[in-house]
């Protein structure tokens, strides 16, 4: 029989997996029918996880930490995106071309555009701050939507913005420089985002679970092996909406399937520099099996 | 004098539409112009570009599909609400009990923003449409409450005594004289909370779901197709434009008995 | 019926006694684990948070903010509604001017318009104002339309009989007949406004109860966020009381006002 | 006619009181008012502004309770609007529904009632708008009618339910003067025909003199019937030829004089 | 008395048309109006209801053009309100300002005056207000009064212009029928008093003679003035006596008959 589970996402390249495990039906191989439901970020996707609407959900690892800090009572079942060894990422700090700006020490006294503050853009942009020399406490951080921050830094109302793609190809196309890729500067493999399910749901449904990080990791091979293939990019285009040679401009790289728990570590040590995260807190606590399995 | 009683016949001679189209048609000119010429951003196309995003939409049936879906739980919401806010006005406005016993949770509530409250909202009502319609009553609910309860009090003493000299029982009078009397109230309160149901499903549909005009906003924005975003905001426009005509329309029709200038 | 004080103490009693059963109900709910306690935490508990807050005096400052946008916003939408629903309503050429263009721009949500917003009017209060102050303009300019065009005739040529100035007439006749609704519009954008404010504070936050609220909400601290709604919800019923009351010493003549 | 100022009492309001309010804000408008309504009379009750004259008139029909004293119509006594007595109301703008067309605002008095159809209540209608001479106003909404027009649907209403009383309270105060005159005319037909009991509140000398049998006067406030007057005078009554007889300049004398109240 | 009749004509309306709307719907209030109002008299113009009395006072006022003819007022075309004329509207319930107390009502009269401070306009306000008998009210708010009040202070308040025309549309009707005789004992005394020329449009012919040197008859829509009238009965007029007097016993007969329009 079949079991139905709700995937809370965002509608960007990186849940490419996940979308090809359902358009090739991996998921109902394992008995399982995907459904997903796009919201605006982990702010009402967790509850929404929280109150038994979804099974999983998509989410960048600061929300999940804290998330499970406040007792949500949740878990990693399946990693999501992770930066590479080396940039280019999928974000990157941008500001002006010609512009003087190269390490973190320039932005003293400077304005920074993220999209929203106390969170992993934010987090990651103090901390290439402090790596590159310079004090994160000297930068003003500005709440700027992603879609909004090239329009700040060219009107001048931000030195520099913490983008993503497309929003970084489509500023340096125009008239933007990337000045840095923080992820990748501040730490290598950055695991930027995970699925995670509820504790208990896990407990009560061990099996669906590990069918489910089957199936995603099948979607992952899948993804893997065909990075420039053009029905891959007409996947993405289709729930992204965003047309196919953009994507192909963009380029999509390769996932990881299972969760490092020592590039945990790096990220907890993280927040608690920037005051996210107080107290005690084990990173593999939050790490069920299938997160870990190669 | 004359421009106080009488406008200059010239300004008459035109449906007085005009002048406002024309100024409208002036503004998206300017946009055009700054947006080729002076405004060097993704965010501010051309309207000639927003134009073909909207014939596109419109021909390949996206555009219809997506405001269809928006008008059904916007439509519900408002039916839900408003039914709510009428029936509720007239036991508060009859009934000093249910008066006392409700203004001050209605007064509470109403200052809270809906984003505020997403996650209990999520917790007891999911995140799909029974949310969404719940969000779009709750926000219709009080413009119509409170004229509605406006609208009873101002019932006159006079019709109700009518009504009973005549020996007509409480329910008759309730249905063929209170609610009758009070409908200029409870339509207006309906016209304030229509436009308020168009925006609350949009915003509603922005914060989670996959379809309707609020979702293909934010999706279009970040898929970085500003046109297609302008677009639906274009035909969002005409149709908030439109739904107010059409409730005045409504209005005039089973108000026709209703002048307001008299006292 | 007879208006004996018994009955008319239950009356006062049965709003708040209604309000704390509910909250008693929602306590129970919390503590024996119907509701997911995470998600709504129980009211002693965001009680004493409130009580926190308060004590700490962490009240101040983000109140402030939020105050000070609500009071500039609020003040320019409706200056600006009540001198254009005065030209509007009183010359049909500036009707006909303006009209299409109100109705066009009224029914669009407000977060529709941040991408316009935040291109041209950057990011800071200006944007924020501008926003908030939209949302004031209509409703306040769509019932001074509607106060101004219901001038009795009468009364108008009263005026005109005792030979007053078409200023005069404006500023002794128009403005005061049109005062109940457009009051009454003013009181429907006061709520308004501070939704809206919150709003914006949330979407483009630097601080202030909205920014406070979306940032506790995003990083799961659900008590405090509790707390601040409540907050908020204390800060629209007292601005409403307020309200109610200026107005009604303001238009102590008109016997019109009800709810 | 005489006949009818003799017949037994209809309508009788014993010992009534009224006071409005409590404590310190108490108005006392009806002091003890003792009437006798005879079947078939057409009574009228003039008295200074603001006497209680309505406050008496709505207690009559039940549609108010008296502090002290009690109503009794045939015998039994009235607590809520009785069947049998219909109220006029002076505002015929306030009383008609906007909403509803000429004739259903007279089916409003009869619908309602067991065992009447819809079609039967309009017919029923249609032939009292017929007797006010409103026949061709069937379809039409109030707003469309001139204020004489207005209080003579509400005189149609009345009558349609067939009311044993009909109590008036200054029905022709709001219309013009010379519309007035044409009601007086409607009205003493209507009553003649019809024989209805009939209690007219005014304030106007001429308007009660022209219509009624007998006048009760009121004080002042609180309220007492200090004068019962009898008219006499012949019917039908002719607004060109009837006040120049001595007998209504004689009575038009008496009551104006104490009306204007040069004293009691 | 008589000096006044026959004194040159202070206002005059010559060959005063007004036709409403254009094309199919269009109404002919006023055919050709001719009338000279004398100074210092008191003249009433009677005539059916929509005739177009109140079109006619508002076109000698300056509150509405005419479409054809002329009205001059001491020999100038009258274009729009004049100094020197005064409207009394009927409506006394929408032409008192409801945020102004009772006093301020009549300031608004002449508080725009060059010259006039607002301490001197509340002064000759309070002298006015104690000719109607309110002085005791002018801290009040209109909705606190009763109507009669209501209507009297809007007689101050054309009083306080100081008016050599007043022009009343209907000022006694909407009040009750006492209180509208008080009131035409009032504005016979203050016209007697301040010798200004006062024109009273009404329905009512009973005031229409107790108040007038003249009458001025219209007929129905499109009006002209089909009968003048020469009341000739002494003065001051008392309510009482005057209507038993056979002169206005014949007038009112003979007015009655033309309104009442057995024919013209
Ligand atoms: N509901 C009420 N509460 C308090 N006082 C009232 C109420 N109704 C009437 N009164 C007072 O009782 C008195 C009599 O009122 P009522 O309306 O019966 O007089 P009336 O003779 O009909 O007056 P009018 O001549 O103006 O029609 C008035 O002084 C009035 O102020
Ligand atoms: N602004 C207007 N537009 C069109 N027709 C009008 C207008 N004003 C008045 N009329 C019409 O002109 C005619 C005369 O109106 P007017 O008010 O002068 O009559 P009236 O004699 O004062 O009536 P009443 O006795 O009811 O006071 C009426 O038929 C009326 O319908
Ligand atoms: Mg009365
Ligand atoms: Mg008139």
């Amino acid at each position: 029989q079949v079991t139905k589970v709700r995937v809370s996402t965002i509608p960007i390249i990186d849940i490419a997996p996940l979308q090809v495990a359902i358009a090739k039906g991996y998921f109902t191989a394992e008995g399982i029918e995907v459904d997903t439901t796009p919201t605006q970020g982990g702010a009402a996707g967790i509850p929404a996880l929280a109150a038994g609407q979804v099974q999983v959900v998509f989410s960048n690892v600061v929300s999940i930490i804290q998330a499970a800090k406040q007792g949500l009572g949740l878990q990693i079942i399946a990693p999501a995106s992770t930066t590479g060894d080396a940039p280019p990422d999928q974000a990157a700090l941008i500001a002006k071309k010609g512009s003087p700006f190269k390490t973190g020490k320039d932005f003293e006294g400077k304005r920074i555009a993220v999209n929203t503050r106390n969170n992993i853009i934010w987090l990651y942009a103090r901390a290439w701050v402090r790596a590159t020399g310079g004090n994160p406490d000297a930068v003003t951080y500005l709440e700027v939507p992603f879609p909004q921050m090239v329009d700040a830094v060219r009107g001048d109302r931000a030195d520099a913005a913490f983008a993503v793609e497309p929003f970084v190809s489509g500023g340096v196309a125009a008239d933007m420089q990337v000045v840095g890729y923080p992820y990748t500067q501040v730490q290598k493999r950055l695991p930027a985002a995970q699925y995670a399910a509820s504790k208990s749901y896990i407990e009560q449904n061990p099996k669906v679970i590990e069918g489910w990080v089957r199936a995603y990791q099948k979607g992952v091979d899948w993804v893997n092996l065909n990075l420039k293939s053009e029905e891959l990019l007409n996947i993405i285009s289709g729930y992204t909406r965003m047309p196919p040679q953009l994507i192909a401009k963009l380029g999509v790289t390769a996932y990881e399937k299972a969760v490092d728990p020592a590039a945990l570590v790096p990220v907890v040590d993280q927040m608690r520099r920037n005051g996210l995260l107080e107290g005690e807190f084990d990173p593999k606590s939050i790490l069920h099996r299938t997160a870990l399995k190669a | 004098m004359a421009a106080w009683c009488t406008r200059p016949d010239s300004m008459r001679a035109l449906p007085h539409r005009f002048w406002g189209v024309l100024l409208l048609v002036l503004l998206l000119v300017l946009w055009q112009v700054t947006a080729l010429c002076c405004v060097a951003s993704t965010n501010w196309p051309p309207v000639t570009e927003i134009l073909k995003a909207v014939a596109t939409g419109l021909v390949n049936g996206e555009l219809a599909q997506v405001f269809g879906s928006t008008l059904w739980r916007m439509a519900a919401g408002f039916a839900i609400g408003s039914a709510a806010g009428v029936l509720l006005g007239i036991a508060m406005a009859t009934l000093p009990l249910a008066d006392a016993a409700l203004r001050p949770l209605v007064e509470l509530l109403r200052p809270i923003p809906m984003p505020a409250i997403v996650p209990p909202l999520i917790l007891l009502l999911g995140i799909d449409h029974a949310m969404k319609v719940f969000t779009v009553s709750f926000a219709c609910f009080f413009p119509v409450l409170v004229n509605t309860v406006a609208g009873v009090r101002a019932v006159d003493p006079t019709a109700l005594d009518v009504a009973r000299t005549f020996q007509v029982g409480r329910l008759r009078t309730l249905t063929s004289v209170v609610l009758p009397a009070s409908l200029p109230f409870i339509l207006a309160g309906m016209r304030t909370s229509l436009a308020l149901a168009l925006i609350v499903s949009v915003v509603a549909e922005m914060i989670a779901g996959s379809q309707g005009i609020g979702y293909y906003i934010m999706t279009m924005q970040y898929a970085m197709r500003p046109s297609d975003m302008y677009a639906a905001i274009f035909l969002l426009a005409a149709l908030g434009y439109s739904l107010n005509l059409a409730l005045l329309a409504i209005e005039h029709r089973v108000l026709h008995w209703w002048r307001r200038g008299e006292d | 019926m007879s208006g004996a004080p018994p009955a008319r103490r239950l009356q006062a009693w049965l709003g708040p006694g209604v309000l704390l059963s509910l909250l008693l109900l929602l306590e129970l709910a919390t503590r024996s684990g119907w509701v997911n306690a995470v998600l709504v935490p129980p009211p002693t508990v965001v009680a004493q948070r409130v009580f926190t807050v308060v004590t700490a005096g962490k009240l101040f400052e983000p109140l402030g903010r939020t105050m000070y946008l609500l009071a500039v916003a609020y003040a320019i939408g409706c200056v600006l509604a009540i001198v254009l629903g005065v030209l509007m309503g009183r010359f049909r050429p500036v009707h006909g001017l303006l009209e299409p263009l109100v109705e066009v721009l009224r029914p669009l949500p407000k977060p529709a318009l941040l991408p316009p917003l935040m291109l041209f009017l950057g990011l800071g209060d200006t944007m924020k104002i501008t926003a908030v102050a939209l949302g004031v303009f209509f409703p306040v300019l769509i019932n001074t339309i509607q106060g101004v065009r219901g001038v009795d005739p009468v009364l108008v040529d009263v005026a005109r009989t005792f030979q007053h100035s078409r200023a005069a007439l404006l500023w002794k006749v128009v403005l005061p007949s049109a005062m109940p609704l457009v009051l009454a519009g003013m009181r429907i954008g006061l709520g308004i406004a501070l939704v809206l404010v919150v709003i914006a504070e949330m979407m483009a936050g630097t601080g202030g109860i909205g920014y406070l609220i979306i940032d506790l909400q995003r990083s799961f601290r659900v008590v405090d966020m509790y707390a601040w709604v409540v907050i908020l919800a204390v800060l629209g019923y007292a601005l409403n009381e307020v309200f109610v009351r200026i107005e009604r010493r303001a238009i102590h003549w008109s016997g019109a006002r009800a709810g | 006619m005489n006949a009818r100022v003799n017949s037994p009492a209809d309508l009788t309001l014993s010992g009534i009181g009224k006071t409005f309010g409590s404590g310190s804000a108490q108005t006392e408008a009806l002091a003890e008012i003792e009437l006798e309504v005879r079947e078939g009379e057409f009574l009228a009750v003039v008295g200074p502004s603001g006497c209680g004259k309505s406050t008496l008139l709505q207690i009559a029909a039940g549609l108010a309770r008296p502090t002290r004293g009690t109503v009794r119509f045939h015998g039994e006594e009235v607590t809520q609007p009785p069947p049998g007595i219909v109220y006029l109301f002076q505002q015929y703008g306030k009383s008609l529904f906007p909403w509803r067309t000429v004739l259903d605002n007279v089916a409003f008095a009869v619908e309602h009632r067991p065992g009447m159809s819809r079609a039967r209540a309009r017919d029923s209608s249609r032939t009292y708008l017929d007797m006010v001479g409103l026949a061709a106003f069937a379809g039409h909404f109030p707003a469309q009618l001139s204020g004489g027009m207005q209080q003579r649907v509400t005189i149609a209403r009345a009558l349609a339910a067939q009311p044993r009383v009909l109590l008036m309270d200054e029905p022709f105060s709001s219309v013009d003067a010379l519309t007035r005159l044409e009601l007086h005319a409607l009205v003493q037909n209507l009553w003649q025909k019809h024989g209805f009991t009939a209690v007219l509140v005014t304030h106007d000398a001429d308007e009660a003199i022209f219509l009624a049998d007998r006048i009760a006067v009121l004080s002042a406030r609180p309220a007492r019937v200090v004068r019962m007057l009898e008219t006499g005078l012949p019917r039908p009554r002719d607004r060109l030829e009837t006040p120049q007889i001595p007998r209504y300049l004689d009575l038009r004398h008496e009551l104006l004089a104490m009306l204007l109240g040069h004293g009691a």
